[in-house]
């Protein structure tokens, strides 16, 4: 099994261009490729659309900035799409004051979305959203006595995700609920770049429990955060 | 003359009666997260949490919080033996499949036809559904749990939402500090009352069509 | 967490009654539940559909009868939902003469359609099959620049499945090759059946490696084929 | 005058010359399967099998079959330190996600429009796609591995497919016995020919339109 490239955070985010759009694991910081992040906010890259589950935690009164939150602060993105904002007031202030388009989508409907453009769909049928402003624009298709919407792929060019442990091939294994959007987000799209807090040698990861095949991943950064060990 | 004051407790003692041993459960944050505190000891129900976990348990004790194991407020969790982990795709899975028994969700507002609203005030306040339509959407029952009126004095029970709605037509029950309502036919209809209030308070103090159930009874919690 | 019921093999197989739409794991007989199939064939169940990945292997000349072919030589099914049947002349002949229904799906899409029904989707937008005789019937859509079939949800009433191990709640590990369509069918069915090989404590799976949360499952049996063991 | 004589081998040898170090492989069954051999010791390609894993190894050594461990045909298989198990639906992801670079099929017609045809012959034999039409259509490049004649003469590539189709339009390259073809703009183009097959031969022995490649050039294998 070929190894992968392990680099450096600071040339992880250096390989995110103006305009990509960009999945980033991790639900209000849980899982979220930290040590990345670090560095796509001192590079000061913008222009960038977000697909994430959320736009994390920022709560400046209580020293308390989570995930993606200090890239919203950095205006590094002029679109988002999440399915909740509620525990990062700047970006309802980006929203409210039109610096930032944000689309709000449902959290199961965000997840298939993500795994149909890695999975090869074009879309999926969900019940979701069907009598809400959800539907608007929306194609609907009824099977049976059910009415659906159709919702399309949401396919993207760099993932930056987080796992506790990749061997060397790039097989990965996630922890808890740090696991959430990751694998998915591993399957979506063009570029894929995992931190790990773990790096372990090939054939020491059972095959039975890899939770993200290594045909996914491009490159390994090991992490810097608290916890991170080589 | 009774008095109103806000009782959260009491929804949430309410609710943690409706489950049976075995049964998935999902607690939306804030409000409904008390129901946990409240199910009687021999019934054993399957918490699941959607950022990705089934078997959820209490709050770690002060220095154990794992950094990578939070409900989806973000909180620091435990897991239950018998539990396990899953990605969103599979815990939406779940959700949106019908393998969640009840799902019980703060509101904003909650009409008689089912709907509810808590995602949005246009141009005010906008969080974001999270998993709350999906969540509305799969379970298999929905329940509301919210403060019968609102700081102001206003009725949470409306005939007809008038914010942008996270379920339509969704909600089977909605149980507040004054009674327990089943919606049916486009009703609510009264099965229980909380003492101190009456039948009477009720009726007046909900800007909405309530049907008295015939065996609605009084009950002391 | 409580625990399910484990019952004996041909308690399983009476819970399957005619008319039903049965979901049967295992790949040519990789992962197939064959104490459960073994009990149903004596029963003599039928007017069955089925819904797996092939109709195994029959080959009475050497002696190699897999999977769900006994079930298929004793006429359990009046209709069967395949990606392959060239392994069984049986049902070659059954389809030939009229005896049986036999709808071929591509084994991609046959995957896809098992876990929408699992996960509460009406269907799912796939290339596959464009410009084959397998598009006939169905809604063409265009999403992008490329043109999907819609592919409903594939539900069923009875999923028997094969894993490796079971905790006492429910929890499944598979094993190997013979995980394949199993915990996708145990999503997708009303009543979930699964015959283990092992059957361990509550808490002696580590939650992180769980392949099928219990949730899904509502009968445990113990395996009687080889290997099998309390 | 050259004489035909159907020849595996070669076919095998020249697919596994294709593939670079880290791409990602399916090889169907039958004749593709052999291509596995043939693969240069300093190139590791990683086999994908739809059943079910990546880091497909060779035949285990005879007592060492293990019932749970199979490839697509259901032989008994060995996984390489690095592989990875997944169910169906993660399988089918890989390969129609386009995760997949080369996938080689068998085939019973391959014409010059790029459909191929291999899972049904009405009224005679239907053994079924099985995983072959998401193989062909999600693959990035697909490769048709075929002997050049029929037993009885005739040419296996067609100007149009008579047989259903498993994959419209999907085909990038044909490899037979006798030459390296790429199909675009609805012919084939001759790349290479196998001695002591010569251009001569090939156009006269195959019934669809062939542009001979500017580069094209004889190659022993």
């Amino acid at each position: 099994m070929t190894e992968k490239p392990v680099i450096d955070a600071a040339k992880a985010a250096a390989m995110v261009k103006p305009g990509d759009v960009v999945h980033i694991g991790g639900f209000l910081g849980c899982g979220s490729p930290d040590s990345i992040i670090a560095e796509l906010v001192k590079l000061g890259t913008n222009k960038l659309t977000l697909v994430c589950n959320d736009t994390a935690v920022l709560d400046e009164k209580n020293n308390r900035i989570t995930g993606v939150a200090p890239l919203i602060k950095a205006r590094a993105f002029n679109r988002v799409i999440v399915s909740h904002i509620g525990t990062n007031p700047e970006t309802q202030r980006q929203m409210n004051e039109g610096e930032t388009e944000v689309t709000l989508v449902p959290q199961g409907t965000l997840a298939e979305r993500i795994r149909a453009a890695g999975a090869g769909l074009g879309g999926i049928l969900t019940p979701t959203g069907v009598g809400t402003e959800v539907e608007l624009g929306k194609q609907k298709i009824v099977v049976g006595d059910r009415i659906y919407l159709l919702e399309e792929a949401l396919p993207g060019d760099v993932a930056l995700i987080k796992a506790k442990k990749a061997d060397k091939a790039g097989n990965l294994v996630f922890s808890k609920t740090a696991r959430n959007f990751n694998p998915l987000m591993a399957m979506a799209c063009k570029l894929v770049i995992v931190e790990v807090e773990e790096l372990v040698e090939i054939g020491s990861i059972d095959p039975d429990m890899v939770h993200c095949p290594c045909i996914f991943v491009d490159y390994i950064v090991m992490s810097k955060a608290q916890g991170g060990k080589k | 003359m009774i008095e109103y004051k806000e009782n959260k407790e009491i929804i949430a003692k309410r609710i943690a009666k409706i489950f049976k041993s075995g049964e998935v459960v999902n607690l939306g944050i804030g409000l409904p997260t008390l129901v946990a505190n409240h199910v009687p000891h021999d019934v054993s129900i399957i918490l699941q949490s959607e950022n990705g976990l089934i078997g959820l348990g209490p709050a770690p004790a002060p220095g154990k919080e794992d950094k990578d194991l939070t409900n989806a407020g973000a909180a620091p969790v435990t897991i239950l033996p018998g539990g396990a982990f899953f990605d969103s795709a599979m815990s939406f899975a779940i959700i949106r499949g019908g393998h969640v028994d009840y799902t019980v969700l703060g509101v904003l507002e909650v009409d008689q036809e089912g709907n509810l609203a808590n995602y949005k005030i246009p141009g005010k306040m906008v969080p974001g559904m999270g998993g709350a339509m999906d969540l509305t959407t799969g379970s298999r029952v929905v329940i509301a749990a919210t403060t019968h009126l609102e700081k102001n004095g206003s009725s949470k029970l409306k005939r007809r939402c008038s914010l942008p709605l996270t379920a339509a037509h969704e909600v089977n029950y909605v149980v507040t500090d004054v009674g327990f309502f089943e919606i049916a036919g486009g009703r609510f209809h009264l099965r229980e009352y909380f003492a101190p209030y009456s039948i009477e308070w009720i009726l007046e103090h909900t800007d909405a069509d309530i049907v008295v159930d015939e065996n609605c009874k009084e009950i002391k919690l």
